[in-house]
């Protein structure tokens, strides 16, 4: 159930400059949203949330939301978090990012993020673009895509973020697209309850500086081919490699359990206990 | 009073460090400043502090400036390859306030260098190696017993002016051992960051009290704000008006000149009635300290003035000096660092000689007390 | 009164380590103070080791040694980079086995090395066996001070292995001090 | 701020009621493509509009997909 | 055939220094033997070859082989290369890295270099541990092993560099241990054959800052107990994952054809010829 | 004569650089510099060249020296926070004497700042952000036609001296436009390294050859050497000899402060008989050209010398001018940090007065009339 | 001769290509320096968006425009930032729709933006025919050679809507020039 | 350099010799422990030396495991 108004006057800062300062059809609004609706579900309150973005469009969430909010630098977000939550464990951590803040610049602190599984909620906005700077290439943007700065087509394949994320030791590894503002929701909320360092991958669109590049002329066109690009997990199991091969798998991807960072950090602690 | 130890200078930074309340650490390994980490990864747990191994030097320093945002002092020490990649997030505690210590062990240069040796490369990096004009307060020990008193001042500093503060070591310093007298801890003076005093709805982050400095809640503890490396308006929130600039930046410089006088901290020897006074710091004041004495047994009316704050450069102390002594000798390992600060603050009052060595080996007596001779010749 | 001694080796001889423990037994004198400086290679192995002891009735200034009163060398590329450093009267103290070449008035040769070989099947433990002798062979260094900073720094095996080291070290250095020093002519000395 | 939080309210159905709050929409369009009833239609200065009130059935879509929390579905009554 | 003398005589650098600066029983000269003999069966001139190092005891290697050589700062070694490489494609391009080297502060790089899928052949020597700096925990220290940094037990799992590699897009990963020397050298020999990325994990004992710290005295017990600990691929099929649980798998795990970066690029630069 | 053309600072910069013969660009997205990259895609690949995004900036650095050790003329662009990530590389850059060239665009700071203005809050970092002790090469075009020019010089300073060079422009000096015409390529001078002379057989790659600089072969030809950014001796091997570091270090200086007389680089406007200097660079000193200007109409007798090179410090040009000057006025956009080399080498010479502001906006012509009226009160 | 203009509006509305147009078509004359400075705020869209124009018959000092010889306001923001900058007799141009309160001697308003939505279905074509209303109300700017910057900066589908929008601005233009302008009395204005 | 390159040469077959680098042999004792033949024994200073020189087949493994170029196999006449 939509509860809009709630939202608006409950967790954004409303007294701050807004409408907010992405463009018309922007998936991080969207995302806002769904964001807000599955804290308010978590059973959190606003004081017991750190909310930390890195550098880029999607660095800007952390300005228009009511919790303790951090806005770092440029894909160094998780290492801030590493020391709030380590400093704070009772803190629910969430850190969102860009494709570009968390797999180009701030891909090792990602990766090592997951192999700790410190308690904390990653959430990669994946725009397949770098947003904030004007339209660069990204390691999300697809093969042969022209972007200011590969305007003669994209020569690098794109990383796999889901993937990369559970080799590096991610036990739980989400995705979602804005079309799919539910799931994202709960995708989200689930992340949120779980304990570990979790993983949510959301295929956003950026009209203003993707959209136009890849021949989606408008944020609906965007919508709808995630629409039609996305399929579920029970689906993709029905579905042969071919077919599989333009298609996005949304769902949670990964879900283990392995013991966190604090717990082992815990268990080391109780040695302490012993000897004094 | 407490037991008299052996110490090497690395460990004294530790046992500072845990003076002052610092509590969590974050670093990565590197020559000569290793043994910090060692010994921080050894004391801080059964402390129920937090010591961590990052990935790099950059998400060190990002785990201790969010240590420090969720209450805790913090520390990270390195040496000059790890310094360098740190200079961002430095840039950052100085915009935000993030109070934070970080120890820089310096080592032969440029690069790689001369990993296990010495040298003092780094002393206008750690004023200057950040983007954008800020300020920094960087300090400077010659003696294991210093690198403890310094570091717990260090922290001070960092908590009361809510900034980085730079503890710059060098390979000597951080790996030799004294005998040392540590002061107990009812002997030691701890400066805790100042609290918001109001309730949470009245609080406004950046706002300045007076002091230039604004008190800073923790994260969790009920005060919801933002905290940005934009250049932010008072309530932390991103602004890019002249009229909301201005005042920030000149803000966070004046909150820590308006202290400068406060600031001149050095020890000198001899200086009521020389004519010849050095001016030197870290190792090097070692051996200063040394070629003075036995300057003064030769009759030669030699003085010293040890720096223990290189930023904000003790123009002060410097320039009480100059008043007296046609001469002023700046001793460093390195082409001339601190001693381009000292001719800026000369103003042409006296001659300004300078010895510089960059073997990446220690300065000895000797060497000072030739160039002694030489000026008096 | 300021005494000063160095110690020279190679990387993996344990030069640092004596170094700290020398300096630990003297700082444990409530008249003398003390500053012990190091200086290495790169990396744990191999290489240049090197560790200064100054030992003083007040406050050290320069902690560095450069001027020495006893210099201990392990090994002959040790003894070469210190020979310049030597006072006058300096004692050297070497390793019979692994320093070939020297020249100075007063020199130890002491198998360190081959004892540690022969008696503690571990050559590791030529430190332990210098040390010990090394508490006879300067006035500051108190043999039983030495022995509780080995003592609190080992402990299970090792200790077991090194303290009889060190005992063995302070029965030679003991018996070498009666015994006098080996010296060359002052003529010969060209450093 | 060029036009600031005039709200518009329409009625729907009995119960339920769309908010378009015109100082934030942006006209990015998203609501009146996707609403699965076709209820939403531009007006003539790009911003949404409900054809008829009777055509929605206020299921709140419009309101999660919205980037610009510029379009709500509140209870008649409020 | 071994042949040593040859190897001494053409390919390391004996005016410099010899014996080497290396720990006894370390693992590193062993590696550089096997892949001096690779590289003498390659076929590739001195010249042809530029191998480059990051920082650390693995980092030395470059300073002793006679190619054209280049010994970078720690962790960046990928970087230099890839400039390298697109300079002058005609070169064969080595990289030799540590764990600590190419997972901890090179990790970002290292991921980066396999997504790209140039022309590089990526070696990672991994004694779990930093050898040069005095025995810290690593990316690859496993869980509980003490260290000066982890003297209550490493709380943090370690990555599989291997797995991690694959995620990230390599199209060549292959594994050997020091012990399996003569696997070792084919592995090399392949790689080095290959284009692409191709990355290749030594396992490799470091007695001083490692052995000791986990009971493994002597340099012959680290090596046999890499003798004991691996399987090869053919072998590890026929066992249950219980079985290989503390098992490493060596030999080649992955090895896919795909466009290099080069590749593209010609393709991209074909596109021009058409217009001028 | 070349055609006029409106160009932006950022593309002068672009087309300067392929002038020069550039043929790799690696880089990292950043405002306001991303122009230079987006210029640098279009423009290399048909040129045979290349261009990178790499996955950060420390990456970028590494790729460019690399892409230098195998033979190309390599640049990278970046602003602040990627200027202060490339520090570590520089000091490599430096000790393995790779010649490159580094432009960053000063926006507003610290850290993230306000990205889209200007500042010049980086001047002491492009000379001091690096650790170890090295020397550096700073140039500051305040014009779009200097952008391209000091492009150029850059690159050549760079070759000749194997050096990294860093080109410091602002956000205004970037996104500008001029009407320009530039010169046509055999109007313009280029510097192409040294190669060496001798078989490789005989070749040592560090060792002086008269001039402080070794000639350079690149990776492939033939010369294998092995290049590291720790101390090396003339073979190119680590040493930690004091007789090997000194000189080395030393070499480091001298190759580029014994042709220190030919960097006093910097265009004089009224300084004849002025009785009042204005020393500025940058942006800023487009706002002192006019002021000076109107001054003139007023009668004040006011002259300015823009300073192109900011490092080596630019002494023998400032010290003329305080010969005849009773006053000099450095106007920046941070809080002093030029005025602090002014002030250095003045030696008591003169009045240095300054004028500062940190609001992130340009300065404006009449902000410096009203100092050089209040001067003049 | 020093004429200065300066463009303002939001993020979106093409200012900072209005700028770089017009200085191009300005910079095609043999006997005018142009330089064109620009001021956004972070990211391409929302927000502040500025360009100035500095004409001049000699080198140009100071690349600011700061004394308004012209003024181009497409939002009231705009208007407000600029209006302290504005000269004497300066010539303030606004967009009908979006800019309403306004004091000034000579201002014009043009409907830029309902024209481009009614006309050509694209509000984002407003800034093409501000420019060409510009050239008939700046004697520095050349129809032809503002067209003819445009025409080499796009192509196809995109051409083909700006050029025209472009040519109704430059009618339009020369229309209200004829007309006259609004005004105010001297005593009314108070920036 | 302690000891310089002495070299100590054995006969082991008709056809090959294994050569000890003694200034480059770290005494890690590698080719002594995983010698397949268990041909090599460590002599009283360490160093490893062929206990008869007919238990070694010159299979070379010695020389491919040791960490130090130090010990090679070699044809007999060389
Ligand atoms: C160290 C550093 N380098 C570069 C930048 C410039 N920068 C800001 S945001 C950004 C990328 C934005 O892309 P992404 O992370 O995908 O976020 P988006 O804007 O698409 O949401 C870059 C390169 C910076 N702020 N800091
Ligand atoms: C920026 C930077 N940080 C830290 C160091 C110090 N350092 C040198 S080598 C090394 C780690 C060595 O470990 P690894 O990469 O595993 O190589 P190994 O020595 O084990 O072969 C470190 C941390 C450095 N040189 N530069
Ligand atoms: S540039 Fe793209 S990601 Fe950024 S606000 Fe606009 S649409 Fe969103
Ligand atoms: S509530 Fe549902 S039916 Fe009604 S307008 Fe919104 S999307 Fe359409
Ligand atoms: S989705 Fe929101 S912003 Fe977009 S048109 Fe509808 S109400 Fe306006
Ligand atoms: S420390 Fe370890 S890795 Fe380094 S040389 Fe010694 S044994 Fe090898
Ligand atoms: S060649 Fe083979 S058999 Fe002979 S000693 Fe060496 S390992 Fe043993
Ligand atoms: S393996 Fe090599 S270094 Fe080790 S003992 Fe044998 S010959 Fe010596
Ligand atoms: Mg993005
Ligand atoms: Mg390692």
């Amino acid at each position: 159930m939509p509860n809009g108004r709630h939202i608006i006057y409950d967790y954004l800062r409303t007294t701050k400059r807004f409408p907010h300062m992405w463009c018309p059809g922007c998936g991080l609004g969207t995302f806002l949203g769904a964001f807000l609706r599955a804290v308010d579900k978590s059973g959190y309150t606003k004081d017991q949330i750190v909310l930390i973005s890195g550098i880029g469009c999607s660095g800007r969430i952390s300005t228009y939301a009511d919790f303790n909010t951090l806005h770092t630098t440029h894909g160094r977000a998780l290492t801030f978090a590493t020391g709030i939550k380590l400093t704070k464990p009772g803190l629910k951590v969430i850190v969102i990012m860009g494709d570009g803040d968390a797999t180009a610049i701030g891909g090792n602190h990602f990766i090592h993020a997951a192999r700790r599984n410190l308690d904390i909620t990653a959430i990669v906005i994946n725009n397949s673009v770098y947003g904030m700077t004007g339209g660069q290439v990204s390691p999300e943007t697809p093969l042969d895509v022209r972007t200011t700065t590969s305007p003669y087509g994209n020569v690098e394949s794109p990383f796999d973020i889901c993937k990369l994320a559970e080799a590096a030791g991610a036990a739980f590894v989400a995705r979602s697209t804005v079309y799919h503002v539910k799931l994202m929701e709960r995708l989200i909320g689930r992340a949120i309850d779980r304990k570990g360092f979790d993983v949510l991958e959301i295929i956003s669109q950026c009209p203003v500086q993707y959209g136009r590049r890849v021949g989606l002329k408008s944020p609906v066109e965007m919508l709808q081919w995630q629409k039609d690009h996305a399929v579920t997990q029970e689906k993709a199991r029905g579905m042969s490699e071919e077919d599989l091969k333009d298609k996005i798998r949304i769902g949670a991807l990964v879900d283990n359990e392995a013991p966190t960072y604090q717990e082992k950090l815990d268990a080391m602690k109780q040695s302490f206990k012993g000897v004094e | 009073m407490q037991k008299a130890e052996l110490l090497q200078g690395n460990d004294a930074c530790v046992r500072g460090a845990l003076a002052a309340g610092c509590r969590f650490f974050a670093g990565y390994p590197i020559t000569p400043a290793s043994e910090i980490a060692h010994g921080m990864a050894r004391e801080l747990p059964p402390l129920d502090g937090t010591f961590i191994q990052m990935e790099d030097e950059i998400a060190s320093m990002g785990a201790v400036i969010g240590a420090s945002l969720a209450g805790a002092k913090a520390m990270t020490g390195t040496s000059g390859p790890g310094f360098s990649l740190m200079q961002e997030h430095i840039s950052y505690a100085s915009i935000a306030e993030v109070p934070c210590v970080i120890i820089d062990v310096m080592r032969g240069g440029p690069s790689t260098g001369v990993p296990t040796h010495l040298a003092q490369g780094d002393v206008m990096q750690a004023r200057w190696g950040a983007h954008g004009d800020h300020p920094m307060i960087v300090l400077a020990p010659s003696s294991v017993e210093e690198c403890f008193r310094l570091t717990v001042e260090a922290f001070n500093l960092s908590e009361k002016y809510r900034t980085p503060v730079v503890i710059l070591t060098d390979e000597v310093i951080a790996h030799m051992r004294e005998k040392v007298i540590l002061p107990s801890a009812d002997e030691i003076k701890i400066f805790d960051r100042r609290k918001p005093t109001q309730p949470p709805e009245w609080f406004v982050p950046y706002r300045d009290p007076g002091t230039g400095v604004p008190p800073m809640p923790a994260f969790g503890e009920g005060y919801r704000y933002h905290v940005s490396g934009l250049v932010h308006d008072e309530m932390g929130y991103p602004t890019t008006r002249a009229d909301e600039v201005d005042p920030f930046i000149q803000r966070l410089f004046h909150k820590i000149s308006r202290d400068f006088d406060k600031l001149q901290w050095g020890e000198e020897y001899y200086t009521d009635d020389s004519t010849l006074d050095i001016v030197a710091f870290g190792s090097v004041a070692r051996a200063a300290q040394r070629a003075v004495k036995q300057a003064r047994e030769r009759g030669m009316k030699v003085g010293l003035l040890k720096l223990q704050v290189l930023y904000p450069f003790m123009r002060r102390k410097v320039t009480k000096l100059m008043r007296n002594s046609p001469t002023i000798l700046v001793p460093e390992i390195n082409m001339g660092q601190i001693s381009r600060e000292v001719k800026r603050v000369n103003q042409g009052k006296c001659k300004v000689e300078t010895l510089n060595k960059v073997a990446h080996e220690t300065m000895t007596p000797q060497e000072i007390l030739d160039k002694i001779g030489e000026i008096y010749a | 009164m300021r005494y000063e001694a160095g110690i020279a080796g190679g990387g993996g001889q344990g030069i640092v380590l004596m170094g700290t423990i020398l300096a630990e037994a003297v700082a444990s004198d409530e008249n003398l103070y003390v500053a012990q400086t190091q200086s290495y290679d790169p990396a744990v192995r191999g290489g240049r080791a090197e560790a200064g002891l100054v030992i003083s009735d007040e406050e050290i200034d320069y902690p560095e040694a450069l001027e020495l009163n006893l210099m201990v060398a392990l090994n002959q590329a040790g003894y070469e980079r210190n020979a310049g450093k030597l006072k006058r009267n300096a004692l050297v103290v070497v390793d019979n086995d692994l320093v070939n070449h020297i020249v100075w008035h007063k020199i130890l040769r002491i198998p360190f090395t081959a004892m540690a070989r022969d008696k503690f099947k571990d050559e590791r433990v030529a430190n332990m066996i210098a040390m010990g002798a090394l508490t006879n062979l300067c006035e500051y260094l108190d043999s039983s001070a030495v022995e509780k900073s080995i003592s609190s720094r080992f402990k299970g095996e090792v200790l077991d292995l090194n303290l009889p080291a060190f005992r063995e070290g302070v029965d030679y250095g003991a018996k070498v001090r009666g015994s006098g020093f080996d010296s060359v002519e002052e003529e010969d000395i060209e450093i | 701020m060029a036009t600031t939080g005039k709200s518009k309210t329409k009625e729907t159905s009995p119960s339920k009621t769309v908010k378009v709050y015109k100082g934030w929409c942006k006209r990015c369009g998203i609501c009146v493509a996707f609403c699965p009833r076709q209820a939403l239609e531009t007006d003539k200065d790009g911003y949404p509009s409900l054809k008829d009130p009777r055509g929605c059935d206020g299921c709140g879509w419009c309101e999660l997909m919205c980037p610009d929390f510029a379009i709500v579905v509140e209870d008649a009554k409020s």
